[in-house]
């Protein structure tokens, strides 16, 4: 096993990690930024050093600096957490020729499932099914040519993409235009990759992904689904486990495809495949995010398995400490990201100084978080400042627990997300696991719901 | 320490402080300061002590204290500590423009570049910084006298790290 | 909302801290501390031993907040509200020695123990409280006349409410 | 279901009532006294209603008031937590005469219980294994003669006692007669009952208890055992599930004792059967504690099972909602009390005002806590202040989280066992599962240790 790992990250997921390696007897170094010097999680950590200036660029982007941190520190390995470079392919490489582990997936692996049009070859190789479409899209000609043939309305995606950036919806062959010169530009200013390829758009589908591990001798497994269909722009707001109302064939079914692909494209380490889940009950891969996720604790909570660490140990070159039979789900888990943005106000970001912070706590309540009373999120970076789950035996009683813990949850001086959580919980639509991922945009973000919203939150306390 | 800050918005402006302290004076108010994260506002006039006319030594920009409990960041290197010493005169810090290795000198066998006392012109190379096998020179970007090497040969330095301190009146 | 507190509007402005300045060079003020968060207000006039002849406007008791969040109690009897108020005069406040009910008079029918004017000895039974099904006789324990009932008739009460005003000095 | 309960009690109790109470949507009242004014957890609750001033006899303690404050808040049943009234049947009775529902045991179950003597016959009824001794003893000529026949050391224990008061080991003839005059003057000043029995004093056994609970339908089950060995003056410190290094068979064994001891006495609601277990892996029966235990938690992390909504939905006449089969036991939990105490000091009390509270968080971690940044703990009651709680898959990895919790958790203003929990976590005899009744007294409690172990525990922040 390592003996010393570098955390390449900061906030809630630095101290993720931290902790995972602390419950392993590792040691463990943390990397920071100026606008992180004397954050809290750095205590927590063996050593801290320090790697440049706030902008991530200098920072926690910036190859060589966390390089000759590692070099420095004399570590084994690095975990990338989520963003920044978890997952830059030319960044593993170098680690590893470096003789530092990558806590991640194969190179290989990375580059081709980094790119829509390869992951997509793959996912055809897997006889796992895609949303319709083109592969790369040449000329505006052929585009509309794809269009009509799979039926508007479409998808236009960037190749490169993510985040939603690059993408446009066309519903006819005249928007359908205005739509490729756009995404076009944006992929291209974003990326620096303007290709694009288009797809059948999914009206209000659900988004279902899977969790897979696999080690280093091409043993996977997957610890079953999460449902993430709780957006904003997709942003993911709400994750949970099980998926509400999917049918158990059709779940067992979107399960054994992640781990064909995972499979197929060589992967090891922990990782999600993404789907989308139409009325039909028809799934679609859209992509895997080939790195640990904001939300891989859902996870955690209804296997009962610590999935940092396991990341850590197949790393390390040991073989899964479980077998696909052994990844027993139980109950029922839901996540809640609270975010440092003003969900009243376009989700503004809000960083400043958390003059108050008192998190819920009590039973089947878990805390992910690096804030403390007095903390000051920076302006720099993400806004997710804690990660607020549950577990209960049944979904009924999780969403009654995660009432209670938003209700507990007090945080002043900056604005937060729990106001338009304790709404959300309460709304029929979540209640009934009838959420698809158009949800937020269409009850929240519409104009004439928010004064309206204001008022009921505001009601809500 | 960057993560108390005095609160986001509203800074202030010179003319908002330049009335300040002419009220001040005009009052003589010995101290007042002014928050705004969850307001704060205190003024002291004249001193329970009788400090005299003084209305000079104003210590009207204080920043308080932050209240709350920052953890002093862990720092590998435990020769920064005379950092803590008030420099005399006007002292140039060389830093670290990234994590690496000090190396004082460009060979096991050879002389370091600099030692206190030498002087230093911009272009003078002091050090290298070994990072991920490249070394990288790093120069005085200063005139003046070194008067104190904070680091030790083959010591990992951070992003940063004051490396030199160059006496530049000298 | 007990548990948002008022946080963030409310910053100073010029004119407000002009106004407190001069207020306190009338008035010899030799400190003047003011938050917001959770409200505080500290006022220091020359020696605070010399009280002398107290300017009227100066709400120099006003006990600072806790620093600490502490809730207000929830309380189930919204008319004990005129509490806040300054009484006037000596005022004895008859509390209640229990949960339970407030009962004004031995009866439905009959008249009340005591109404507000009423003067009242130690001994004064001014009303009941039941608990437990035992209905309770409290008395003034004090000589005076009542100035205010504080709760109505049959209102659940807590431990040490304030049932009624009494003026010891009429 | 109740629609509207009250909690008569305090601290962390009520508000983890309050917690079970809105997770099963059911209002709840507090009560409070004077010295709880403004205390956060009332914050919580649908009222709260002061009771009386600090003394716990004049609020807490006193069933005039608090049934007073039940009628005036029209509630439809009373918990009462542990401690104060919990164990009181005369109070339970009047809950019901007042046709209040009093959650927990049937009256005559806790008054054959809560006498030491009734409930030794009791467990032979139930052939439950009971510590060789006597009934009550009468003469000091009595006495002599049984201790002679079960052979010395005795221990000579007040027949209403608890909390380790009245209680005397003797080890001769000659001391036998000083203990007896000592104990009984203090279990008449103590409770006003001066009976006292003579029993087999165990040495250095091993406190194994066992988690029961029974519907009014005469159905009970057991949710296993907890080890809760780490003791000082008959304090727990830590507590634990599985009892490490307790053979499967005599673990089955206490466990079914313990339903058959509740059965017999017609119990229903959640108690406790509490055993102790000798070297040779007899087990023997010493009392059953009628009421929710400090130490729930423990199982409710290995079972999945929340007890205090199980008690409340027995209490309004449910049948338990799961049976014996169902009653999984996974993985390992353990529990360390966090007290303001001074540990250092022979366990002082220390009240006061906590001026910084950074609880620890992340995967495997459970707080249960009425405490919050600034919260100023009272001197009038117990000290308290905070349970940690870890879950894990196995007892190793569960030691590992907790040493990672406590190295987080932060208390400034008052002091706490926190660093003497820090300390036992890294003591060999605890890491081993090794531990009995009279460790924490052999190692932290002796004069010479003392020195050491301040500056250990310095050295281990």
């Amino acid at each position: 096993m390592f003996q010393r790992i570098l955390v390449a990250n900061r906030g809630e997921i630095a101290l993720r990690v931290i902790r995972a390696c602390r419950d392993l007897g590792i040691e463990v170094v943390a990397v920071y930024s100026e606008a992180d010097r004397g954050a809290p999680w750095l205590e927590l950590a063996d050593e801290a050093i320090c790697i440049g200036p706030p902008p991530a660029a200098e920072s926690y982007l910036n190859i060589s600096r966390i390089i000759a941190a590692a070099e420095v520190a004399d570590v084994e390995a690095i975990h990338p957490g989520y963003g920044f470079l978890s997952e830059n392919p030319h960044f593993a490489e170098i680690c590893r020729s470096c003789n530092i582990e990558f806590i991640g997936p194969p190179v290989e692996a990375m580059r081709k499932l980094g790119n829509k049009h390869e992951a997509r070859q793959l996912a055809r190789e897997a006889k796992v099914p895609i949303v319709p479409g083109s592969d790369l899209i040449g000329s505006d000609a052929e585009a509309l040519r794809v269009a009509r043939e799979i039926g508007y309305p479409v998808l236009i995606k960037a190749a490169a993409g993510g985040g939603g950036r690059g993408m446009r919806v066309a519903r006819n062959d005249i928007s359908l235009q205005a739509a490729i010169k756009q995404a076009r530009a944006e992929a291209e200013s974003a990326f620096k990759d303007g290709s694009l390829y288009i797809e059948k758009y999914l009206e209000q589908p659900r988004h279902v992904e899977v969790q897979i591990i696999g080690d280093q001798k091409g043993e996977v497994v997957h610890l079953w689904e999460r449902d993430c269909s709780m957006q904003r722009r997709h942003q993911k707001l709400i994750e949970e486990s099980p998926a509400p109302n999917l049918p158990p064939q059709l779940r067992e079914e979107i399960c054994k495809a992640a781990v064909r692909l995972a499979k197929t494209a060589g992967y090891y380490n922990a990782g999600t495949c993404e789907f989308l889940v139409d009325k039909q009950g028809n799934f679609y891969f859209i992509e895997v995010n080939a790195r640990i996720q904001v939300e891989h604790p859902v996870t955690e909570l209804v296997t009962g398995i610590d999935l940092v660490r396991e990341q850590i140990r197949v790393a390390a070159g040991y073989p899964l400490s479980f077998t696909q039979r052994q990844v027993v789900h139980r109950g029922a888990a839901i996540e809640c990201r609270i975010n440092a943005e003003d969900p009243y106000r376009g989700f503004a970001p809000c960083p400043g100084v958390v003059t108050r912070w008192q998190p819920p706590g009590g039973p089947g309540v878990r805390l992910d978080s690096h804030v403390v009373q007095g903390y000051r999120v920076p302006p720099n970076y993400d806004s997710l400042i804690a990660k607020l789950l549950v577990w209960q035996p049944t979904r009924e009683e999780a969403l009654a627990v995660m009432r209670r813990a938003l209700r507990e949850f007090i945080v002043e001086g900056i604005k937060t997300t729990i106001p338009l959580h304790r709404e959300i919980l309460n709304h029929s639509a979540f209640i009934e696991g009838q959420v698809d991922t158009t949800f937020v945009e269409r009850f929240w973000m519409s104009g004439e719901q928010s004064g309206r919203d204001a008022k009921l939150a505001a009601s809500l306390r | 320490m960057p993560n108390t800050g005095e609160g986001t918005a509203n800074p202030f402006d010179l003319n908002t402080v330049r009335q300040l302290i002419q009220l001040m004076a005009k009052y003589e108010l010995t101290e007042l300061e002014w928050r705004d994260g969850k307001n704060r506002l205190k003024l002291k006039r004249k001193a329970a002590v009788v400090e005299s006319a003084t209305p000079a030594a104003l210590p009207a920009t204080v920043p308080p204290a932050p209240s709350v409990p920052v953890p002093a960041p862990p720092t590998p290197t435990p020769t920064s500590a005379p950092a803590e010493s008030k420099p005399p005169k006007k002292l140039h810090e060389i830093k670290s423009p990234t994590p690496g290795t000090f190396y004082a000198a460009p060979s096991p066998d050879a002389e370091p570049f600099v030692r206190v006392g030498s002087r230093v012109q911009p272009d003078t190379v002091v050090c290298l910084i070994e990072a991920m096998k490249v070394f990288n020179e790093i120069t005085a970007d200063c005139s003046g006298v070194i008067v104190e090497i904070c680091v030790q040969n083959q010591q990992p330095v951070e992003y940063g790290q004051v490396l030199f301190r160059v006496d530049t009146s000298a």
